[in-house]
């Protein structure tokens, strides 16, 4: 649905994507990840038609073609992270002229607008808007087409509570419908449970690129474990240490980080010195971690 | 496929003359320019001091130096607050599956619609005073006016496309300051350095340049035919021998003129289409 | 061997101090085929009679060479033979009245083909209407002629090339032009060499020039209008006119003027209107002269002045809604302007004498531009000529030569001009006044129709 | 902008491209550059054409010779005179000059110009004149501009 391939864009002297090459079939969640500046929103426009690369190619569709041939984008519905519309038309206005514009049954108008509940206000003009209703609007107008391709740029930043609630619903319905969807965002938590893989970028680059189920290990083999005990028994750190080498103490807790398959061993240790457990956490690791530490490595290789 | 385009054309000019419509600039631009048109046209018979000359051609030409006075600059400010959207604006209309020549060219026309709309208004209202007092002899001359006055309004919405073309998001400011240059550039630098210049030139030499300029700049080009067609040749004096002389007749001046406005109107915009349908829209 | 003589001939002539001496051969009795069945009765006249002429018409020239009083009743029409004059004056002291004389567009310019050709002594034309004739009425050596209430329309659809003047007056010492109409011709009225005339209350309009002075000193013209021409009054190589009471309006071509003064000296000029003129008052080669109590309005330029020009004084004039008041050819004048009104002077009078504190500016930078520049008109009405003039307002120094009016009333002054043009009519159009409310309508409409209003969408359920 | 320079450029092209001096055409509206009548016959008339000039134009023979007096020409400066029979111009050394004493002309000169005296034959008003040498006519320097070789 979209391939990049060693798709290059350089604004002046930065590079802003460093020959991508990745390809997104029919029917998947994508999520783009990656620090403000990684050039995830130039990746994104790339493949909304927006921005054409310096190198290499970007196809969507099926057959493929180059989404900055306008017809191309009939498969493509794009939300930039941030929209804005003429303050002085009403949000049915702009909903309308975005459904003529592209050939769409009038009854989708007032589906639109009732999805992102703005049905209320469809009759004000948009300048007396709230930040998030001109948001949700932009949501309406992205959602007006049936798209193949959903490409939304920080789809949650900017969203109010009403938005979430909306913007799940019309992911998830996209997803059963078998549509394609791709992705950014730097909030990584608002988006795990979207996505089918996830991409990370770092300095224009692509650094990591994980499945769902990966991306689970990966999280699980980052986990923590934290361990409160009734007294202080010596010689139990070291003996934990031996099977995780990165545990510690932090005031009177024992901190294991690594796979959670090492927690019934370390426990067993535990229980054997003697002591009383008087608090336990157990997590899996957390996605930021993951990425920062994918980002730290990427940046490595740049350099 | 070109019955689409058309279609497009015409809903993004619908849209832009309804928002236009709505701006309160267009609505103060109407006032004023009908406001002034008015005036104008009311005090063209108390011009020679209470003796209550009624001379249709004085009241025209001064209806003449407001067009050129308002038009450019208010056609040029619209059309740049029009084109430079605000950040987030430009992307979503230009990924939907129109070209965005097309998308740009609609609006253009919207804003066209809408600025003549209101300079139309200006018209009616100072006709209305004007007719009513003077025959029908003027009406050539007067239709010649309004008609300068809306292609002029085409020339600098042209040339504020060209100049808004890329230039959205914080880029707005920076699009309108060029734009006030280039209209004090066109409304008066350009004749005063070619009358500095001609003022160094032997007298054909200088003439030739003088006529050129005359032909060359959408503002004088717009002046010179609406004075001609309202006085007549006497508007210029022996200039306009000399522009006669040199365009060959009137039918020569006529088509010059014509033909330098065509292209005030038609390359700056070809040029904006083309330099954005190629851009990024980063 | 004639060379130098004619040289030196033609640079005297230049220099305005000779009259031009010699004209055609003058047209004598024509043949019998074409004359008028009138001419018997004029032939058989004993000197000092009156000849009564019946209403018809009456083909053929004729040609009177005794004093008699010819007289029309109920408009007798003469129509010319069509190869020369209608009627010739060869006597003195001939009256012809009443008649309409048609020339059937006969004869040649070089033969001064007219419809009355007088060439004697103290002639009187009355109440004669002339039209398709080169020449209108023609006074040649016709000392103490007189012509009034005649009316000449000139030969429809010719090029001022090909057609003559309505009166035209030459080498003639005494003359009287009263309450005439002129149409249509290329020199209302030209006279040359020809001093001591009056000219007054005649009207003429839509033809090159209104009134033409070549080489004619010591004459006066008052109460007379000159309208729709290429120039109101021409004075050429004339000295001592004086003249009053005139209207010179409405001339508007590319090169016209109301009054143009080409080397005249010692003219005084009283009380005329001088308006809505493409230019107001020409002056070049002139001097000694005087415009008092005049009232120059609505003119692109006001007064176009060549350096050539000496010792002309402006007092007590009205210079109302002209575009520019002076334009300036060369680089020096010592024109004296003083007590004038002018109507672009905004400088307060704080003392209360009637007079600005300030000395008014006539020139300005553009306006020497292009006194010096023909084609520099081409943009006397853009911004950039009015920065060009604010600048200097702010800088005067940028003004090479500056000419001022050194005491300019405040207060325009009351003058004794005519004033017949100001009560012009008011008309009405009522297509424009229909097209103005339609485009009115249709300016308005897209305002009307951009209020917010309820979109009805077809379909438009849960 | 650059559409703009381009068209300065092309204007100061136009400008540059005077070759030899060309007569241009009289209209109704041209004004004697001497006397200041219009010029209403093209006939009588005459004009003194520079390069990089504006070309002055006079209503009669006689104005031209009279201007020349007191403004004398530049040096490559070329006079016109009109054949009195057709109205083409004639460069001023080429033509041959006729005093006409019966013929009144715009300022009374009397003087008319012919291409040649096939051109003088065939006028009418040509006949009972006097013909005059160029040098009668301007002077012993001659009219301004070279013979064109005829």
């Amino acid at each position: 649905m979209i391939e990049y391939r060693a798709a290059v864009k350089r604004f002046g002297v930065q590079t802003a994507v460093d020959a991508i090459t990745v390809s997104i079939g029919r029917g998947e969640a994508v999520a783009l990840l990656g620090p403000n500046g990684s050039g995830k929103t130039t990746t994104l426009k790339m493949a909304a038609g927006l921005i054409r690369p310096d190198a290499g190619d970007v196809l969507v569709g099926e057959p493929a073609f180059r989404p900055w041939e306008p017809s191309a984008r009939r498969v493509l519905s794009y939300l930039p992270q941030r929209v804005a519309f003429p303050e002085a038309l009403t949000g049915r206005e702009i909903v309308e002229f975005y459904r003529r514009l592209r050939g769409i049954p009038a009854e989708r108008s007032q589906a639109v607008l009732k999805f992102a509940s703005l049905n209320g206000a469809g009759e004000r003009a948009v300048g007396t808007y709230s930040g998030g209703m001109v948001q949700r609007l932009g949501l309406a107008v992205a959602m007006l087409p049936e798209a193949d391709l959903l490409l939304l740029d920080e789809p949650t930043a900017a969203l109010d509570p009403d938005g979430l609630r909306a913007f799940y619903a019309l992911v998830e319905q996209r997803q059963a419908a078998g549509r394609t969807i791709f992705f950014t965002s730097h909030q990584v938590g608002d988006v795990e449970r979207l996505a089918d893989r996830f991409l990370v970028l770092a300095n224009g680059r692509l650094v990591a690129e994980l499945s769902q189920a990966a991306l689970r290990d990966c999280l699980a083999a980052r986990g923590t474990m934290r361990v409160r005990l009734d007294r202080d028994t010596p010689g139990l750190l070291e003996a934990i240490r031996r099977i995780a080498p990165s545990a510690s103490r932090v005031g009177d807790e024992i901190v294991i980080a690594g796979a959670a398959s090492l927690r019934p061993q370390v426990l067993d240790l535990v229980r054997s010195s003697g002591a009383q457990i008087r608090g336990l956490v157990a997590e899996d690791g957390r996605l930021e971690a993951l990425y920062r530490e994918l980002v730290a490595r990427g940046a490595e290789h740049t350099e | 496929m070109a019955g689409e385009s058309v279609r497009t054309l015409i809903l993004c000019a619908r849209q832009e003359m309804l928002l236009a419509a709505r701006s309160r600039w267009t609505q103060l631009f109407a006032v004023v320019f009908a406001g002034l048109s008015l005036a104008v046209a009311s005090s063209g018979y108390i011009l020679s001091g209470g003796s209550g000359l009624q001379d249709f051609a004085r009241t025209a030409a001064s209806l003449v130096q407001l067009v050129l006075l308002l038009v450019p600059l208010t056609s040029l400010v619209m059309g740049v607050l029009a084109l430079t959207p605000e950040r987030g604006g430009a992307e979503i209309l230009y990924a939907q599956p129109i070209a965005r020549p097309i998308l740009l060219l609609g609006t253009l026309i919207g804003l066209f619609e809408a600025l003549v709309a209101a300079e139309a208004l200006g018209f009616g209202v100072a006709g209305l005073v004007i007719f009513a007092r003077t025959g029908s002899d003027g009406l050539a001359g007067f239709a010649m006016v309004a008609a300068g006055s809306a292609v002029l309004t085409a020339v600098f919405l042209a040339i504020a496309a060209l100049v808004s073309v890329g230039q959205h998001g914080r880029k707005r400011v920076r699009a309108l300051a060029i734009a006030l240059v280039t209209w004090f550039a066109l409304a008066l630098l350009f004749d005063v350095a070619v009358l500095a210049a001609a003022s160094l030139l032997r007298s054909g030499h200088a003439s030739r340049l003088l006529i050129s300029s005359v032909l060359v700049n959408p503002i004088d080009a717009v002046r010179t035919a609406s004075l001609l067609a309202i006085e007549g040749t006497g508007a210029f004096g022996a200039g306009s021998l000399a522009l006669l002389r040199f365009t060959g007749g009137p039918g020569g001046a006529a088509l010059l003129i014509a033909l330098s406005l065509s292209l005030w109107i038609v390359v700056p915009t070809w040029t904006a289409m083309r330099r954005l349908a190629r851009m990024d829209i980063a | 061997m004639l060379a130098p003589v004619l040289f030196a001939l033609f640079v005297a002539q230049g220099q305005g101090d000779m009259a031009v001496s010699a004209s055609t051969t003058l047209e004598q009795r024509p043949a019998a085929a074409r004359l008028s069945p009138l001419q018997p009765r004029v032939d058989a006249a004993a000197p000092g009679s009156v000849i009564d002429v019946a209403a018809g018409t009456y083909t053929g020239d004729l040609y009177i060479d005794r004093p008699v009083r010819l007289v029309g009743h109920g408009r007798p029409l003469l129509v010319g033979s069509g190869s020369g004059s209608v009627v010739l004056v060869r006597a003195a002291d001939v009256v012809v009245e009443g008649f309409d004389i048609d020339g059937r567009a006969g004869g040649d310019l070089g033969r001064d083909s007219s419809g009355i050709h007088i060439a004697a002594p103290r002639a009187i034309i009355r109440d004669c209407r002339v039209r398709n004739s080169i020449f209108g009425i023609y006074l040649r050596e016709a000392n103490g002629s007189r012509v009034e209430r005649c009316r000449i329309d000139g030969i429809p659809g010719k090029s001022p090339g090909e057609k003559g003047s309505g009166l035209h007056v030459w080498n003639t010492d005494g003359f009287e032009l009263l309450h005439n109409e002129i149409v249509d011709v290329r020199d209302g009225i030209y006279i040359q060499s020809s001093p001591h005339g009056v000219v007054r209350g005649n009207v003429a309009r839509d033809l090159r020039y209104g009134l033409h002075y070549m080489y004619s000193d010591d004459n006066t013209f008052e109460d007379n209008v000159f309208e729709n021409g290429a120039a109101g009054t021409t004075l050429m190589y004339s000295r001592r006119i004086t003249f009053r009471h005139n209207q010179f309006i409405h001339n508007r071509g590319f090169a016209s003027v109301g009054l143009l003064f080409k080397n005249c000296d010692d003219i005084v000029a009283e009380s005329n209107l001088i308006a809505d003129n493409a230019r107001g008052i020409f002056l070049e080669g002139s001097s000694r002269n005087v415009f008092r109590g005049n009232l120059i309005a609505a003119s692109d330029i006001a007064i176009v002045l060549y350096d050539s020009t000496s010792d002309t004084r402006f007092t007590g004039n009205s210079f109302v809604g002209n575009l520019t008041p002076l334009s300036l050819s060369g680089r020096r004048t010592d024109t004296i302007f003083a007590d004038n009104y002018w109507s672009g002077n905004e400088s307060p009078d704080l003392d209360g004498d009637g007079r600005s504190d300030q000395p008014y500016r006539l020139s300005s930078l553009f306006d020497h531009l292009r006194g010096n520049l023909t084609a520099a008109d081409l943009v006397s009405r853009s911004l950039a000529a009015s920065a060009v003039a604010a600048a200097e307002q702010a800088l005067p120094v940028l003004d090479p030569i500056p000419v001022v009016d050194a005491s300019p009333r405040s207060h325009p002054p009351v003058l004794d001009v005519p004033t017949e043009w100001r009560n012009a009519e008011v008309r009405r159009a009522p297509i424009g006044l229909l097209a103005s409310a339609a485009l009115t309508l249709v300016g308005a409409l897209p305002f009307a129709a951009g209020r917010r209003r309820r979109v009805v969408l077809s379909g438009a359920h849960a | 902008m650059r559409r703009a320079v381009v068209l300065v450029i092309a204007a100061s092209a136009l400008l540059s491209c005077s070759g030899a001096p060309k007569p241009v055409a009289v209209s109704d509206s041209d004004a004697c550059a001497f006397c200041r009548m219009a010029v209403s016959d093209k006939h009588f008339a005459a004009e003194l054409v520079a390069p990089g000039e504006e070309p002055r134009i006079y209503d009669d023979i006689g104005c031209l010779v009279s201007d020349l007096v007191q403004h004398p020409a530049p040096g490559e400066a070329v006079a016109f005179v009109a054949d009195h029979r057709t109205g083409d111009w004639i460069a001023a050394p080429d033509a041959i000059y006729t005093r006409v004493p019966e013929l009144s002309t715009p300022m009374g000169s009397h003087i008319i110009a012919h291409m040649s005296p096939a051109s003088r034959d065939a006028d009418a008003a040509a006949r009972s004149g006097v013909p005059l040498s160029s040098t009668d006519v301007f002077g012993p320097a001659g009219p301004p501009g070279a013979s064109r070789g005829r």
